[in-house]
């Protein structure tokens, strides 16, 4: 019953709540007591991911609160493998965003209520045990995006084309309100398909408890696997920009401020596969396996697609939310092999691809503070003005290409290996075709970025990020590599957890293939 | 083999981590960095550590030490670990690590001088460049398994990458240095497959794999297909030449000696595997022999002296991949050792050339030999070795590769290296008299000789071009790839022999003060070569291929997948709408609409 | 007739005093009374909320004419809250704007409350009937209360020189579809009394197949009664009368006369078949039809509304949808689950449109305009809107997301699997909707209109701060009220006829 | 007759009732047809009283009719207000409010 999980997961709601007290004008303040939460959170986060006993593995750190007994809801706080690594990714995320938004000045201190809210629901989805509880959380961590980006967010212009030309004139589409509003709708669709999976589910083993280890006990009849599984995976798979409901992402993260979109790629999307592995597959093994190798065809449909798509962006925040769809593609796809190793690599890949994204978007955010647009063709010769954002920049592109000695390599190899020697080839092979193309694009864009003679006259003045601007993606930077060199401090956290929940599911349909 | 740290080969490990502390040490403090000077001295500091480590390591392979490694496992799966990291000192290891820093040492040495008029902190960026590639290159030599061999290769790569693209103000370097990266990486996706394949088969990345034949072949044939990405070979051989367009040393270091090389050196290090691969092997010797008489071919008729350098190193890849793909590892590896130094020394002289003369046009050069004496006897030690002129490096390793071919029934592969050895010895021979007999032409009038900080590497390659030849027994023996002995038949005869024609037809061409006019002639016949080759194929491929699916996906996503979330939206927006008019404000319609309901209700309860 | 057994009439006999001691203090205050009336009505409403923490959840009175029971308490302390915060609400409003007619908002509101009292109780028909329209009929006199307000204001009484008076127009919409509703419900009863010859709830319906006439009978009923739920196609009035009427009194329209309705409903539609082993008849499949219709054609006719007013009266109509899914259930899980909803819905609904009045004071207008850049002008008032937008929209952390899960829990208990599944697609269309009025408050924060901070009196605040504590509080510990309706639902189905 | 003849004339009644209701454009004619369908019931309940002998249906029809009298009261003032701010007692004066 030890009290470190709640303090890490309500840290910064308890912050938010003092930030009401502070008045608007103490700009320092709101900052401190801002940062504080996160650095609570953070340095938490850092102590379960150091406590978590790798040999024991299983649920640690337990947490239970009894809210309402009758129906089964307990606020059951524990931590498996896991949910200790991305609770790490969390902390660290959270801790560059909180600094990224420093430069926030409008409304600051709602800005940074609601970002805390937002993370202090993102921390409790990690380590909920209670299925109820699970979806509270996720709900919460949705709702304050719509004002985040609502408020603080940019508008972009998208040109009137295609077979549903006359539906611009009624909705502006690509304004920050727009996309604040589908971003929101489309989260909540997806949540209403996981509400109806979890009554079922509830309903079928016996509607004592919503606890995910009694629920996940129960064998649940054929029928219900196999049609709550795609409930759980169309749900959960909106967040995580499974192909068809990914609509949102770019719009979304084209739109949001800095630190929103450095939250919601680099960790909520997370949310959505994280859902999708804990919940659709421990609870439903036969669900799992009869869909897996769609799940995996899709997954395959966003890597190469979102490559793609990203490679014919002209804006730069677009070319890396179409990336994150590309990434959790492979993420998904890891999921989809029920393989140990794809497994233990689509969880690293959550990961890595938080702390790849993450540092991409503070980074654009310094770029976009300075330059004031994100069209990439306008931009050039960056590199001599800005050579300290030049170097992270690179360094962010190799790891998301996959370049070994980055976070990056490992979870992609990892997931690449697994669907080889599970027997899907062609899922290996396109995740690799996909990791290439991505080479292409993000390599070209840093060339138009930063190489090239010295910028336009127009550019003339940028100076380079400096002082607490850098903090941030030194922090990120370091992840990047120290992760990408030994990622065995991480590893051994995930397996214990990947062997147990991938054992319930093998078990279950009588060993694999 | 895990052996505890004790006795692991201590000096190994500092040869990976010394280059590896540098370039950390110069990255994270930009100060340093910034000012130049101590960023060379850094690097150079950490090479010299890694060159005395190397060299200790060889003796003790040579003083019998058997071979040692220091491994700890780098993932885990299922609670065990996966995929070795660390070091492994062996014959063939020790002997690359050798080569690769030997050359490394020369090089920056000549840079430090040769760098010198660049900004302090692009200077400072060079020398990290310098300290990350030793540092890859040492991890990629000593890698225990092909996971951490293709960890090493991959960031050779991207240091390519970088140094290629040094002058990153120049949009030319920055094609260039994308256009390396984006062909290898094409390439490179061949390794990852090939690891999939053998962590399916054996879930180990190991060198000595045992493989059935045809998943041998698989895995070889796609290991090889990386091979022709890195080592140049013919399809994917275009970025060589665009590689120029960085700093001459990094050409002599990365796209002469050691980095195109690693291909080379993967083919003598995974020989278990490609021992059971006939079929890749003939493929091989295929593509070597084409690339080598491709190339030679494209060598005669380019006008940037570094264009020359640069086609040579792809034609004699091509010989050491076709000795491979004939099956004497010794040849290839033999010829890839002495082809390091003296290519590293042709290319070290040009630098100086151009440092001179401030162009890389044979056309500004000309009568350097009176202005430029020791650099010009450097050129042409490097060009006799290259020839293979007996006596020199050239001679011994070029006898073995073509030893090898000499026994076998497809006699096209033999007169197709035959051919080369003519028409290198063609190339090396114009280059020689255009840039340094005749009279001075352009800006060679007022060129000077280099400083002492220059002459001296090219002084100790020189030697080493000469010399290493003789150490072929000690050569074959510690690296145990073959066994060696020197034999004086019909084959070594007739190389020699078209050696020596060759630079008759290239005194009689161009010797004796002719004008280089008939430079003009041939340059035609490149302007056609290259149009049709290659490399407008990929242009084609990337621009109108990649980028025009790019698009159409891209527009399909916002416009069709998009629009249907939009025509959701609308949809409803419509249908609400439409609502709103049903609330005509008029009271009898309220009225009339709870009569209709209640009468309909009492017709349901009435039939049900 | 003891004295006991009069106890669980209590609370309607106070109220009736209560209502008589207003008018009889309307009398005899001096001319400029201010508030007093106001808060004296409030004290009364205050007090009964007390006792009825007193009143026994048992007995019965007149030999099965009036039940108490935990089911009835609840509902009456619900119409009590309701009344109160209704009253603090109006305190400032009414005195402004109609300082000498006082007296009678209030007693006329107090009549009502006393019906609403009587109702949940009645077992027999006759006295539900009267109840039923005891509550009704006050509430047609209380929309026109605006009488002579034109546009603009007009402070003074004279009447309104052919001026369009919306009040007028509001309470002429609601009376005539609340006189027609009466007028087939009173047909239907006769059929159904006359066929059963008795008029007690339980003996209404036979023990075999149903009489065609009593189908008949208790359809016309159900349409009948369904105007003041404001269920689908009975819905018309509600737009027009919440724009017309008063705001704080629409407060109070919005939710007692709903949930007070919705008790009558149950004791017809699940207490008389329970009498009998639960042979449902025709309805349970038309309250569905009329659950579905409410839900899809509430949420989607409130998305274009520009109107606030409109649009809450439209989602009301939504949300009546979701609480007759839990009962069309017929368990007494569904039962108390429906209660919770409606706490929750009087809660959060009467705060939205204190919020809303509080913008909109000066000139009449309450489009989305009025609530441009709220939470920078009044954080308090914005904090509390986003609040209570969420609960109605079923957002974590705030009560109504308890509501609405446990409405779809017991409907999805009962089997309604796909009808869930539509409301819970239609609760994202909802949040459309709710989020467009959040957007007006806190996006358009061009404080630079020049709208002034909202003055807002101290009743008012009150009532705005005791929604918002109820709403977070039970968010926060929905146990509190959760045990509540758990044992108000099961005291009645377990009651069989005493 | 019998009971059922009575029901038929409370339902034809009723219907009027109805008609008149949904045609009718004054507002004090609406309220007559209301009352029309009322009194339908009424005829309903006493028919019901006096064919099974029971007086159930007479005491129903006492409160049913005090009840409609206190509804038509409220409903003439609200006419009389309708006249008053509208000058015209048609209910199609009062159609400001809609959509």
């Amino acid at each position: 019953m030890s009290l470190l999980l709640p303090v890490v997961v309500f840290a910064p709601a308890i912050a938010a709540f003092l930030l009401l007290a502070i008045p608007d004008s103490q700009k320092a303040a709101t900052r401190a007591v801002s940062l504080l939460g996160a650095t609570i959170s953070l340095l938490g986060s850092i102590k379960v991911a150091l406590d978590y006993d790798r040999s024991a593995g299983g649920l640690q750190m337990g947490y239970d609160l009894p809210l309402l007994p009758t129906l089964g809801i307990h606020l059951n706080l524990a931590v498996d493998g896991w949910g200790a690594s991305l609770l790490l990714l969390t902390g660290i995320i959270i801790f560059a965003a909180v600094l990224a938004s420093f430069t926030v000045a409008r409304r600051d201190k709602e800005f940074f209520i609601y970002l805390l809210v937002l993370v202090s629901g993102v921390f409790g989805v990690f380590v909920a045990q209670d299925l109820l509880i699970f979806f509270l959380l996720y709900e919460i961590a949705v709702l304050p995006m719509y004002l985040l980006i609502g408020i603080w967010g940019s508008s972009n212009k998208v040109a009137e084309d295609g077979p549903f030309r006359y539906v611009w004139s009624l909705l502006d589409v690509g304004g920050r309100e727009y996309a604040a509003m589908k971003l929101t709708l489309m989260l909540l669709m997806g949540s209403a398909a996981i509400l109806v999976g979890i009554f079922w589910l509830y309903l079928e083993a016996g509607a004592t408890s919503f606890d995910l280890a009694e629920l996940a006990r129960h064998e649940y009849a054929e029928p219900t696997q196999l049609i709550v599984f795609p409930l759980f995976w169309l749900g959960f798979g909106t967040l995580a920009g499974v192909f068809p409901f990914h609509t949102w992402s770019p719009d979304g993260h084209a739109s949001a401020p800095t630190a929103v979109s450095m939250l919601h790629a680099g960790v909520l999307m997370k949310l959505g596969a994280f859902g999708v592995m804990r919940v659709g597959m421990v609870l439903l093994p036969e669900g799992t396996h009869a869909w897996a190798p769609i799940v995996g065809a899709v997954a395959v449909i966003n890597v190469v697609y979102g490559a793609f798509s990203a490679m014919s962006q002209k804006d730069l925040k677009y070319i890396v939310a179409y990336s994150s769809v590309s990434h959790m593609g492979v993420v998904m796809l890891g999921a989809a092999t029920l393989d140990s190793t794809a497994w233990n690599g689509a969880v690293f890949q959550m990961f890595a691809h938080g702390v790849m994204t993450g540092l991409l978007f503070a980074l654009v955010g310094l770029i976009y503070e300075r330059s004031h647009t994100r069209i990439i063709a306008t931009m050039g010769g960056f590199g001599s003005v800005m050579p300290v954002v030049a170097l992270f920049f690179t360094l962010a592109c190799l790891s998301s290409l996959g370049l070994p000695g980055t976070a990056g390599f490992v979870a992609e190899m990892m997931v690449f290996l697994g669907a080889w020697r599970v027997g899907h080839p062609i899922w290996a092979i396109a995740g690799i075709v996909g990791a290439f193309v991505t080479a292409v694009y993000v390599l070209r864009a840093s060339r138009t970025i930063f190489w090239g003679p010295g910028p336009s006259e127009k550019f003339e003045h940028l100076h380079d990020a400096h002082g607490s601007e850098l903090v941030a993606p030194i922090v990120l930077g370091a992840a990047i590599v120290v992760f990408g060199v030994w990622p065995r401090l991480i590893l051994d956290l995930i397996d214990p957890s990947t062997s147990a929940n991938l054992a319930v599911i093998t078990r279950v349909i009588g060993g694999g293939q | 083999m895990r052996s505890p740290l004790s006795e692991a080969p201590l000096a190994a490990l500092v040869a990976v981590l010394a280059p590896a502390l540098a370039a950390l040490l110069l990255a994270v403090l930009p100060m340093v960095r910034r000012r130049g000077a101590p960023a060379a001295w850094i690097c150079l500091a950490s090479s010299v550590a890694s060159l005395v480590s190397a060299g200790l390591l060889l003796a003790g392979q040579l003083g019998e030490a058997e071979p040692m490694a220091w491994t700890t496992s780098w993932l885990t799966l299922d609670g065990q670990g996966l995929g070795e990291l660390g070091v492994n000192v062996d014959g063939i290891s020790a002997s690359m690590l050798v080569v690769v820093t030997i050359v490394a040492l020369c090089v920056q040495v000549f840079s430090v001088s040769y760098m010198h008029d660049e900004p302090p902190d692009a200077y400072g960026r060079y020398f990290t460049y310098h300290a990350l590639f030793l540092f890859s290159m040492n991890l990629l030599v000593l890698a225990p398994d092909l996971l951490q061999l293709f960890a090493g290769w991959e960031l050779v790569g991207v240091t390519s990458y970088l140094l290629i693209g040094f002058y990153y103000r120049k949009p030319s370097a920055g094609r260039a240095a994308l256009k390396a990266f984006w062909i290898t990486k094409l390439a490179d996706m061949g390794f990852i497959l090939a690891l999939a394949v053998l962590f399916t088969s054996t879930s180990a990345f190991r060198f000595d794999a045992e493989l059935s034949t045809p998943l041998a072949n698989v895995v070889a044939g796609l290991l090889f297909f990386a091979v022709v990405g890195k080592s140049a070979q013919f399809p994917l051989h275009i970025w060589l030449p665009d590689a120029m367009e960085g700093p001459t040393p990094v050409s002599a270091l990365l796209h002469a000696a050691t980095m195109v090389a690693a291909g080379v050196f993967l083919v003598v290090r995974a020989d278990p595997i490609f021992a059971h691969a006939p079929d890749t092997r003939e493929v091989m010797l295929v593509v070597g022999s084409l690339t080598a008489l491709f190339a030679a071919g494209l060598a005669t008729v380019q006008t940037d002296i570094k264009k020359v350098l640069a086609y040579s190193t792809c034609s004699q890849l091509g010989y050491m991949v076709a000795a491979l793909g004939a099956g004497s590892t010794l040849g290839g590896y033999f010829h890839l050792t002495t082809h390091a130094f003296f290519k590293a020394l042709l290319f070290l002289s040009a630098g100086s050339v151009i440092h001179a003369v401030h162009s890389n046009e044979l056309a500004d050069m000309g009568g350097l030999r009176k202005r430029m004496p020791l650099t010009a006897t450097a050129f042409i030690v490097g060009s006799l070795a290259l020839a293979g002129i007996p006596g020199t490096a050239g001679f011994f390793s070029k006898d073995l590769v073509l030893a090898a071919l000499e026994g076998r029934m497809g006699w096209l592969p033999y007169v197709a290296l035959m051919t080369t050895a003519f028409l290198t010895a063609f190339y090396m021979g114009r280059v020689v008299l255009v840039a340094f007999f005749g009279e001075a032409r352009g800006k060679a009038d007022h060129a000077h000789e280099s400083g002492a900080l220059m002459l001296g590497p090219l002084a100790v390659l020189a030697v080493l071009s000469l010399g290493v030849g003789y150490f072929g027994a000690h050569f074959a023996e510690v690296t145990a790839t073959g066994e060696y002995h020197l034999h004086f038949g019909m084959t070594p005869a007739i190389a020699s022999g078209l050696a020596l024609g060759g630079f008759a037809l290239a005194y009689a061409v161009f010797g004796g003060g002719r004008d280089a006019s008939g430079v003009g002639v041939l340059a035609l016949l490149d302007g056609a070569a290259r149009s049709a080759l290659v490399d407008r194929t990929y242009e084609a491929l990337y621009r109108h291929g990649m980028l025009n699916a790019a698009a159409a996906i891209g527009w399909f996503d916002r416009y069709v997948m998009d629009g249907l979330v939009n025509l959701s939206g609308w949809l409803t927006l419509v249908a609400a709408r439409s609502l709103r008019r049903l609330q005509s404000g008029f009271a009898p319609d309220y009225v009339f609409a709870v009569v209709l309901g209640a009468l309909a209700l009492a017709a349901w309860g009435y039939l049900s | 007739m003891t004295q006991a057994d009069f106890m669980p009439l209590l609370l309607p006999l106070l109220a009736v005093a209560a209502t008589v001691l207003v008018i009889v203090m309307d009398l005899f205050l001096p001319e400029r009374r201010g508030a007093s009336l106001g808060w004296l009505t409030a004290a009364l409403l205050g007090g009964l909320l007390v006792v009825s923490f007193y009143v026994p959840t048992t007995g019965v009175v007149g030999d099965g004419v009036f039940v108490g029971t935990a089911w009835s308490v609840f509902f009456a302390r619900l119409s009590l809250v309701a009344a109160l915060l209704a009253v603090l609400g109006a305190l400032e409003h009414v005195e402004r704007r109609f300082p000498r007619r006082q007296g009678e908002y209030y007693a006329l509101l107090l009549s009502s409350v006393v019906g609403m009292l009587i109702l949940p109780g009645a077992r027999d028909v006759l006295l539900l009937v009267v109840a039923f329209e005891l509550m009704g009929i006050p509430l047609y006199v209380l929309a026109a209360y605006a009488k002579s307000e034109g546009m603009p204001l007009l402070a003074s009484e004279e009447p309104g020189s052919g001026k369009k008076s919306p009040a007028a127009e509001a309470a002429i919409k609601l009376y005539l579809v609340g006189a027609t509703s009466t007028a087939i419900t009173l047909f239907g009863l006769a059929l159904v009394v006359g066929v059963a010859g008795t008029t007690e709830i339980t003996g209404l319906l036979g023990d075999g197949p149903l009489a065609p006439l009593t189908r008949v009978g208790m359809m016309l009923v159900l349409g009948g009664m369904s105007f003041k739920i404001g269920l689908v196609p009975f819905h018309m009035w509600v737009p027009d009368t919440y724009q017309g009427a008063p705001t704080p009194f629409v407060a109070f329209l919005s939710v007692a006369p709903k949930a007070t309705g919705i008790a009558a409903f149950v004791s017809l539609f699940v207490i008389a078949p329970a009498a009998h082993g639960g042979a449902h008849g025709p309805w349970i499949a038309m309250l569905l039809v009329l659950a579905t219709a409410s839900m899809v054609i509430g949420n989607l006719a409130a998305v274009p509304q520009s109107d606030v007013r409109r649009l809450l009266g439209f989602s009301g109509v939504a949300q009546m949808g979701y609480v007759l899914l839990a009962i069309a259930t017929g368990t007494s899980e569904g039962l108390s689950m429906a209660a919770f909803f409606l706490a929750a819905y009087v809660v959060t609904n009467m705060g939205v449109f204190f919020v809303i009045h509080a913008c909109a004071a000066e000139d009449g207008r309450h489009d989305l305009a009025s609530l441009a850049g709220l939470s920078q002008r009044a954080p308090f008032l914005g904090f509390a809107l986003l609040v209570f937008l969420l609960s109605l929209a079923g957002i974590p952390f705030a009560v109504g997301f308890w509501a609405k899960l446990y409405v779809f829990l017991a409907a999805f208990r009962a089997g309604y699997v796909w009808l869930v599944a539509l409301g819970a697609v239609l609760a994202v269309i909802g949040l459309f909707y709710y989020m467009q009025v959040a957007r007006a408050a806190f996006m358009k924060d061009d404080a630079s209109t020049g709208a002034p901070a909202p003055t807002i009196g101290v009743g008012l605040r009150a009532a705005v701060l005791l929604c918002l504590v109820g709403v977070l509080g039970l968010g926060l510990w929905p146990a509190l009220l959760f045990d509540q309706t758990a044992d108000a639902g099961t005291s009645i189905l377990e009651t069989r006829a005493p | 007759m019998t009971l059922t003849t009575c029901l038929l004339l409370a339902s034809a009644l009723f219907s009027v009732g109805v008609y008149g209701l949904l045609t009718r454009q004054q507002l004090v004619a609406v309220l007559v047809s209301v009352e029309l369908m009322a009194n339908a019931a009424n005829i309903v309940l006493v028919a019901f009283s006096h064919f099974t002998a029971s007086p159930l249906g007479q005491v129903f029809t006492l409160f049913a009719l005090a009840i409609t009298v206190a509804e038509v009261a409220v409903g003439l003032a609200l006419a009389l207000l309708l006249y008053r701010t509208h000058a015209s007692s048609r209910l199609d004066a009062a159609k400001e409010m809609n959509g």
